[in-house]
């Protein structure tokens, strides 16, 4: 019943925005209350979450539609628990980010806002195929016309053309997930995750479509994280998409997508892909983190940093060790929480300055000291200084690589460590550092509720990066068994650069 | 006789169809129309079906095929002239033609073996036997199809009158 | 063995709550409770360790390994906790951190005085405080890397600390960064370790290398070699020393405490904590020698021509990091130590004496224009000549019994041993002269600057002086062999088995060295105003002001290539060519059909027929394939086209 | 009986028919100007033979020697093609109407050329192709009043063919089968009781049969098309001699086929009025002659009421004649037609 | 006396009917020509459909041919109203020249 709640509280709450007149704050007050409500009810999660018990919990499966065998089936396991938690904390992030920003229709921001969280959740939680399939689409719209009509149109109506690269980019690959997913059904008969799961296990479907099938889906959620060379969109959506918009819009979706709809639905097929995934990530990261090296426009660095941390967690994923996928998955909710902070941020920067250059900064600190202190310590939470949740991540990802897949790979991913504090301490010196310039323009500190967000997001940080066991022992079982399952398959595993057999971990097992 | 009869009317109907290619006043090509469409009639007679002989003539030669005479006469557009407008036409027109033709002719020809022989004397449908299935059966679409003709005659009317707007 | 009331966790978490304390609530405070604040805490935690010190005296067994800890990160069989655990070698690093940090502290409150920021200062100085004590109280390599990552933020934050220098900026920046290159390293180390022993717990890997598992040689160097590019970074040796010479730009206590104390020494405690698998590898203990040996000799020559005060101290602190370095490639590893406790002294010491005289003369830096401070900063003149006899090395001072033990240990390990020992002595020879020179420079002669109304620091600066130079003094009394005995169960001992006769001999030596360096130096300084001879060896002077252009290589052969790739190579080919590219692409694809397909609806009625009847032919055909052809009709064709 | 026998019969039979018939026509034509004339108080033609009984002769030959002159603008095939068409419809339907008792010698029908079970069907196609000669001859003599004639004539004879065709249902539903001897079988039970006009109930579509027939030939009230004063003759203004004869044959023609179908559907065909109220008479000859006299008897009765009817109804105006024959005829028609299904099925 | 016919000329005749329809429609540039030419093809489908019927004694070809023959009057009604407006708009009924969709 809990997760129908969390489900539909955001659409009751974008409906009721709807309705009531646009006076004032009603809309954003709406949206705050809806999204706290929300994020308690997401809390109630990890409460009563039974972290040994394998499979779903808090399941709920009614049947939707007679043929095609459509189910309302909502579960959630280690996996897409903390997501959830981490959805809906983003929620009230996001109204409070855009409080000061969006000021004229806001109805249209907050309802569109609500949806996209329903949608966030329904991807997260929905186990038919077919629901998550419509959630996956449900996501992609409100994003497209939250950017399109409220986006920053730096240069003329370049938020219009961001908005469509974004839409074009995550619906055409939709497509052929739509087909392979219709071709799982005329097989197996029906949508319902575990039952594909067996089907596929037990080998009864063609190798070859199968394998045709598995690339649909990977290549459907790699654009949506993005993968290198599928990020056409990212740059151009972080920096015209609204601040609460551009949080939620990387990242997540994609890998839980990735983890639970490819690495765990085809594993014997992911294990084929994995060679290529590895190679794409760790290019990712360098890739991201050079080009975030060079970058004028504090946006695009952004995009770019996150393109790298991202392409940490596909690392981690395909690496199929199970530290690794706790990393990955660690490092995603990470990458949430950072990104959040981050984004607003640099919002609130954007807001006060109306220009996203570095150049144009300097000395932001004197007038803005909470903005500052909080904004260094997001970025080191970024580049991974331990005792912050980055560097729990981004270590269980590399010993990960490290031990059980290559050792080349690993060190060159461990370069990007460097070039990511590199780029992160010359933003914060071209910024913040340096003497105040007259003219440097109107820059305004963070305002309470800000403050009190980032704070809090900040203190996350620091409880996920002291004690992520809280974390990692939830998502442990559920991972455990995606790397049983892939071990089990009757390839030899995969194993590039220096022969280690992969162990499901690092040594065996005390 | 029936071999006769056909051969005759058979001969006239392809005549006038050649015709209707030949010709190039298109007053001619109505005429010749109105040629095979009563050969046709006799055909049907000779194949038993003497409502719809009279059918034909009545409705198409004596009603259709007025229309268009009435309309080649009012607008007395003259001869076609020789444009060759479209190159794919002859390309592509003509084999396709052929081809059909072939396609025609083979499976009638294959699979005629196990079709009986056409005599005049079997099997003449009386109208009785016609209507009773026309008003028993098939009463539906005979009403459907009175109220097409209706919208056909609606839309007639509005397409051709003189202030329809444009022009 | 359990924690007996030792309360280890509280030393690391007394300084955190200091900067808690100051970070969140400084702002609005008085400067009289933060400089409480800031000061309390860390006296505690000194309280503590001395409490710990006394009661290791008073009899109790080390090593004292706290097993019950909080885990930290657990995933499959990994299981990383936060285990403190003190022996010999903790305890004096300890007591060196807290000891020395405190003094520091005590003297910041006097020099930081009217500096904004106030409270800024002191938190960032307590976070440091807190991550030095975590890293030497590390029971396992990565609760050490935090440590090690963590004194990396502090040293960026505290060389920042001005911020509306730009100098200042760049330079914690540099300085980050290249010890992130470092921590790279260590990171790599730690994932070998991870990968071969399963573990990072010293004690366990220590026993993992007892058992003579089949580890290959190649793995231990390689492990070795990582984790000395980690110490050379946080150590400032050869490859990435380039960061401390900046790191200048951040008020002096800071230098004096991170730079010349604590931080730097870092390197070397963890080479002497992992000695065990330093041990395994020849190869790498002899590139750790040479690396000291060549950076000391280095860091030394440049350290002459410097003259910014704080530049030269700088250096030399590079140099006697070297000596550290040569110490423990070469195995004496509790020599090394205790030429860090000695150095930790004198060269606080310095750094502090040259705080107090740039305090004294308003923020003059610049050594050319200083000079007569003898008469006006007695306290500062008599602690300052203390540290540099200290420095030089001569006989009843902490900086002999160190120096003479490093030297005596590389002395006795053979040929490679002797050119190193060689080079040690050379190197001595510059220390005692350029610190000759800053002396002269700086106290005797006349001074340079008219207009100077050099005024004593007050006592809250002198007493920290006056300590340290007692403990300069009395530093190296301890001896090399008690010193040694001590920390034996931890380094265990070195094999020199050099008799009395030639360790006599090499001391002598050492102090002729230093006496020479001595008179060269006062021949140059020492009569007022003649520096002709230095200016004669132009070329080479060049050479050495521009400190081997090492800079502006680094830049050039690491900085402008990766921006050049990344705005060139990434930037146009990356994004516009690939992503944009191929996105155009598909549009133009689309493009290019749309186009073609246009021109076939020509409007041309016949042509339309055409396509039709070919269209019904083509259909009638494949429908009646199977009748025509006899291969039996529609199902055959369809299943033929689909398989 | 082979094949040759019954053509050789046949043909002598279509040309006996063919001879009365042609003779017939001449005969009317004399008869409607002796008639016209002397409603208009006149004598009419008297001069040739005996009160002008040679004068159809004397047209004839006249007609046939007159120069035939055939205008350049003319589109010559069509031209020519027209006038035998419209000829060739009205002969054509003579075929089938039975105008004597169903009397056969050696299996060959006496009085009837062919006796078709879809006979009334062959009349009503014959007359809708009819329509091409009129409108063939007006549009290729390249005239614009012979062109708007042949228009008006065409339109005329299609609208009132629909009221035409309807008209009969009323007697087809009442005899059961389209074959013109059998509705006149039925007809004949007991004489004039029996007789379509009055005992079949059918006096309403006889009038509507009426009024479309005198339509379909362009006779009497509805010869607008041929109006002297408005069209200059009308369709066949630029034919002369032979071809103009041909025209005039046709019209005359058409005027006997439809007397006759009149009589076959409404007035009994070839049975006496009295009916069995005197005995059927006994030797052969007259059993075979009376019908064909009854027959004859009542062709003549309507071919003088058509006369007469022209010669006292002015013309109509040409909406009227549409208005007339489109919204009156045709819903009475159809209202004879719900009246006579109703009764025939409560009866 | 009584010769008989094979059904299958009458079905070839069809065709072949249908096969000058489908050229008339080609080859002719007249619009109404091309009317023409496809009724024609409507009356050959006519004559196969009454061969069937009399072939296997189904009254619902001739039915069927009785259904076209009321399509073909309704279809030929509308399409002569488009030849007209399309004569009075463009002056021509030539096909080439009607070759745009806006009359």
């Amino acid at each position: 019943m809990i997760l129908s709640l969390i489900l539909l509280v955001p659409l009751a709450g974008a409906a009721l925005v709807l309705l009531l007149p646009e006076r004032g704050r009603i809309p954003a007050w709406i949206a705050l209350l809806d999204s706290l409500f929300t994020f308690v009810c997401t809390l109630h999660l990890p409460a009563h979450f039974v972290s040994g018990r394998g499979g779903f919990q808090f399941e709920e499966n009614v049947l939707w539609l007679s043929h095609p065998r459509i189910s309302y089936h909502l579960g959630v396991d280690g996996l897409s628990l903390w997501l959830v938690v981490l959805v809906g904390l983003l929620a009230p992030v996001g109204v409070l980010a855009s409080w000061k920003s969006i000021q004229k229709n806001t109805k249209a921001f907050y309802s569109l806002f609500l949806l996209q969280q329903t949608a966030m959740v329904g991807v997260f939680v929905s186990l038919d195929l077919m629901l998550y399939y419509g959630f996956w689409e449900l996501s992609l719209i409100p994003i497209a016309i939250l950017t399109a009509m409220f986006g920053r149109n730096l240069n003329e109506s370049s938020a219009m053309k961001a908005a469509l690269r974004f839409f074009l980019y995550t619906f055409i690959p939709s497509a052929p997930l739509l087909v392979a997913l219709l071709w799982l059904y005329a097989h197996t008969g029906s949508f319902d995750y575990t039952a594909l799961q067996a089907a596929i296990a037990s080998g009864s479907l063609p190798s070859w479509q199968l394998g045709w099938v598995s690339v649909a889906f990977l290549l459907a959620f790699a654009v949506k994280v993005p993968v290198l060379g599928l990020h056409g969109w990212l740059a151009d959506t972080f920096s015209e998409a609204p601040v609460a918009i551009a949080m939620i819009a990387a990242g997540k979706l994609g890998l839980y997508s990735l983890i639970r709809f490819h690495v765990e639905l085809f594993p014997a097929l992911a294990r084929e892909a994995a060679p290529w995934m590895i190679g794409l990530a760790v290019i990712g990261i360098l890739y991201g983190a050079m080009l975030a090296l060079v970058q004028r426009d504090f946006w695009k660095l952004l995009a770019y940093a996150t393109l790298s941390s991202l392409s940490f967690c596909t690392l981690g994923i395909y690496g199929f060790t199970l530290s690794g996928m706790n990393g990955a998955l660690l490092q995603t909710v990470n990458e949430g929480l950072i990104g959040a902070a981050l984004f607003l941020m640099l919002g609130v920067l954007f807001d006060g300055a109306r220009s996203c250059q570095i150049a144009d900064f300097g000395g932001a600190a004197h007038r803005a000291p909470r903005l500052a202190a909080l904004f260094v310590i997001a970025s080191l939470a970024m580049i991974g200084l331990p005792l912050l949740n980055g560097f729990v991540g981004e270590f269980l990802v590399l010993s990960g690589t490290f031990t059980g897949v290559s050792k080349g790979w690993a060190t060159a991913a461990a370069l990007g460590v460097i070039l990511s504090a590199a780029y992160m301490l010359r933003l914060i010196q071209k910024i913040f550092l340096g003497e105040a310039e007259t003219n440097s323009p109107r820059i305004r500190d963070l305002s309470w509720q800000e403050t009190c967000t980032v704070a809090a997001l900040a203190g996350i940080m620091l409880a996920m990066g002291v004690m992520p066991t809280i974390w990692i022992s939830t998502m442990e079982p559920a991972l455990q068994s995606v790397t049983q399952k892939i071990l089990t398959v009757d390839q030899s595993p995969v194993s590039t650069a220096s022969g280690t057999v992969a162990s499901a971990s690092t040594g065996e097992p005390r | 006789m029936h071999l006769v009869l056909f051969l005759i009317f058979a001969i006239f109907a392809l005549a006038g169809a050649v015709n209707l290619l030949l010709q190039k006043h298109p007053i001619n090509s109505a005429l010749s129309l109105i040629v095979v469409m009563s050969s046709l009639a006799v055909l049907y007679l000779l194949l038993g079906a003497e409502f719809l002989a009279m059918a034909q003539i009545i409705v198409y030669a004596g009603a259709i095929m007025v229309l268009f005479t009435f309309v080649v006469m009012l607008l007395n557009e003259g001869r076609e002239e020789k444009t060759w407008g479209s190159r794919t036409a002859k390309t592509l027109g003509f084999p396709a033609a052929a081809v059909l033709l072939a396609i025609f002719a083979a499976t009638i020809l294959r699979a005629g073996r196990h079709y009986g022989t056409i005599s005049l004397s079997d099997g003449v449908t009386t109208t009785q036997e016609l209507s009773k299935v026309l008003f028993r059966d098939l009463l539906l679409p005979f009403e459907l199809t009175s109220v097409l003709i209706l919208i056909a005659i609606l839309g007639a009317v509005a397409l051709a009158r003189k202030d329809n707007g444009e022009a | 063995m359990n924690d007996p009331m030792l309360f280890l966790p509280l030393i690391p978490l007394l300084p955190f709550l200091g900067f808690l304390l100051n970070g969140l609530l400084g702002s609005r405070l008085p400067k009289a409770l933060v400089s409480a604040i800031a000061l309390v805490f860390p006296l505690a935690s000194f309280a503590l360790v001395a409490r710990a010190a006394w009661m290791v005296h008073a009899g109790l067994a080390l090593p004292v390994v706290e097993h019950d800890a909080p885990a930290w990160i657990v995933s499959g069989a990994m299981h990383i906790g936060f285990g403190l655990a003190l022996d010999q070698l903790t305890l004096v690093m300890l007591l060196v951190i807290t000891g020395v940090g405190f003094l520091i502290h005590l003297y910041s409150v006097g020099y930081m005085e009217h500096e904004t920021g106030y409270w800024r200062y002191f938190a960032y100085l307590n976070l440091f405080l807190f991550f030095m004590t975590t890293l030497v109280l590390a029971a396992n390599f990565l609760l050490m890397f935090v440590g090690w990552e963590g004194v990396g933020l502090a040293s960026y934050l505290l060389i920042g600390f001005y911020i509306d220098r730009k100098s200042a900026g760049d330079a914690g920046k540099k300085a980050f960064v290249v010890n992130r290159v470092g921590d790279f390293g260590f990171l790599i180390a730690i994932f070998l370790l991870l990968g071969n022993f399963g573990t990072l717990n010293f004690s366990e890997i220590a026993a993992h290398l007892a058992a003579p598992a089949g580890l290959s040689g190649g793995t231990i160097t390689l492990i070795c070699l990582c984790l000395l590019l980690g110490a050379t970074g946080k150590s400032a040796q050869i490859p990435l020393y380039i960061w401390l010479p900046d790191a200048m730009e951040g008020p002096t206590p800071v230098s004096a405490l991170i730079h010349a104390a604590t931080m730097v020494t870092a390197g070397v405690y963890m080479i002497a904590r992992a000695h065990a698998l330093f041990d395994l590898s020849p190869t790498a203990l002899m590139v750790v020698a040479v690396i000291g040996a060549a950076t000391a000799f280095f860091a030394a020559t440049v350290a002459m021509v410097q003259t910014d005060i704080k530049r030269v101290l700088a250096y030399s602190t590079i140099s006697q990091l070297g000596y550290m370095f040569l110490a423990c490639g070469v195995g004496a590893y509790s020599a090394a130590v205790f030429h860090l406790m000695t150095h930790a002294f004198f060269k606080a010491l310095l750094f502090l004496a040259a705080g107090s005289v740039i305090h004294g003369l308003s923020g003059e830096q610049d050594m050319r224009r200083m000079g007569g401070l003898r008469k006006e900063m007695p306290v500062t003149f008599w602690t300052m000549t203390a540290a540099v006899l200290a420095i030089s090395g001569f006989f009843p001072f902490a900086g002999f019994f160190s120096k003479d033990a490093i030297l005596a240990a590389a002395f006795h390990q053979g040929a490679v041993g002797k050119a190193l020992w060689t080079v040690g002595l050379i190197t001595a020879l510059m220390t005692s002269f350029y610190m000759f020179r800053l002396w002269y420079l700086t106290f005797m002669g006349k001074s340079r600057t008219e207009s100077r109304h050099a005024h004593e620091s007050p006592w809250i600066m002198l007493t920290p002086l006056m300590i340290l130079a007692a403990l300069s003094v009395s530093g190296g009394w301890v001896g090399m062999d008690r010193f040694g005995a001590f920390l034996a169960p931890v380094t265990g001992t070195p094999a020199n088995a050099g008799d009395a006769h030639v360790e006599l001999m090499l001391s002598v030596l050492a102090v002729l060295v230093a006496a020479a360096g001595w008179f060269v130096a006062h021949s140059i300084y020492g009569r007022s105003g003649s520096q002709s001879m230095t200016e004669s060896l132009a070329s080479p002077r060049r050479v050495l002001e521009n400190k081997y252009w090492v800079d502006e290589l680094y830049v050039a052969c690491v900085v402008r290539p990766i921006e050049w790739i990344a705005r060139y190579v990434l930037g146009w080919i990356g994004e516009l060519v690939l992503v944009r590219g191929s996105a155009w692409l598909m549009a133009g694809i689309a493009g290019l059909c749309g186009e073609w397909l246009r021109r076939w609806q020509s409007g041309n009625l016949r042509s339309y027929a055409a396509w039709l009847a070919a269209a019904a032919a083509v259909l009638l055909i494949f429908v009646l394939a199977g009748t025509l052809l006899g291969v039996g009709g529609f199902a055959q064709t369809i299943s033929w086209a689909v398989r | 009986m082979q094949l040759w026998m019954f053509v050789v019969l046949s043909l002598v039979k279509v040309i006996v028919v063919l001879v009365i018939f042609l003779t017939a026509v001449a005969y009317t034509v004399l008869l409607e100007r002796k008639l016209v004339g002397r409603i208009q108080n006149r004598w009419g033609p008297s001069r040739v033979g005996p009160f002008g009984l040679l004068q159809p002769l004397v047209d004839g030959l006249k007609l046939f020697l007159k120069e035939d002159i055939i205008p350049s603008g003319v589109y010559r095939p069509l031209y020519l093609l027209a006038p035998l068409i419209a000829l060739s419809c009205s002969l054509l339907s003579i075929a089938v109407i039975p105008f004597g008792a169903p009397m056969t010698w050696h299996g060959m029908r006496l009085f009837e050329i062919s006796d078709l079970n879809i006979g009334l069907l062959i009349l009503l196609s014959v007359t809708s192709i009819g329509v091409y000669g009129i409108a063939l001859s007006g549009w290729s003599s390249n005239n614009k009043y012979s062109l708007l004639g042949s228009l008006r004539a065409s339109a005329q004879m299609i609208s009132y063919e629909l009221a035409l065709g309807l008209s009969l249902v009323g007697v087809v539903l009442r005899a059961g089968s389209l074959s013109l001897t059998d509705i006149v079988k039925v007809q004949a039970v007991h004489g004039i009781a029996s007789w379509n006009i009055l005992g079949g109930g059918q006096i309403i579509a006889f009038f509507v049969y009426l009024m479309a027939a005198y339509a379909e030939t362009n006779r009497a009230p509805f010869d607008l098309p041929e109006a002297e004063t408005e069209l200059t003759g009308g369709y066949h203004t630029e034919y002369s001699s032979m071809k103009f004869a041909m025209f005039f044959m046709a019209e005359y023609g058409n005027m006997i086929t439809v007397g006759c179908v009149a009589t076959l559907l409404f007035l009994g065909g070839w049975t006496s009025p009295f009916g069995d109220l005197i005995p059927p008479p006994q030797n052969l000859v007259v059993q075979a002659l009376a019908p064909l006299f009854w027959f004859v008897a009542k062709v003549f009765c309507f071919l003088f009421l058509y006369i007469w009817v022209r010669g006292t109804l002015p013309r109509f105006r040409y909406d009227q004649l549409m208005g007339f024959g489109w919204k009156f005829l045709l819903p009475v028609a159809m209202l004879n037609i719900v009246g006579t299904s109703l009764a025939l099925s409560l009866l | 006396m009584n010769t008989t016919v094979p059904a299958e000329w009458y079905l070839i005749l069809s065709a072949a009917l249908f096969t000058l329809g489908v050229v008339g429609f080609l080859i002719k540039r007249s619009l109404i020509s091309i009317f023409m030419s496809i009724e024609l093809m409507l009356n050959a489908v006519n004559l196969s459909f009454v061969t069937f019927a009399h072939e296997w004694h189904a009254v619902k070809g001739q039915i069927f041919v009785f259904f076209v023959m009321m399509v073909a009057a309704a279809e030929a009604a509308v399409g002569l109203a488009i030849i007209i407006s399309i004569f009075r708009a463009r002056g021509t009924l030539t096909v080439d020249q009607i070759d745009l969709m806006k009359l």
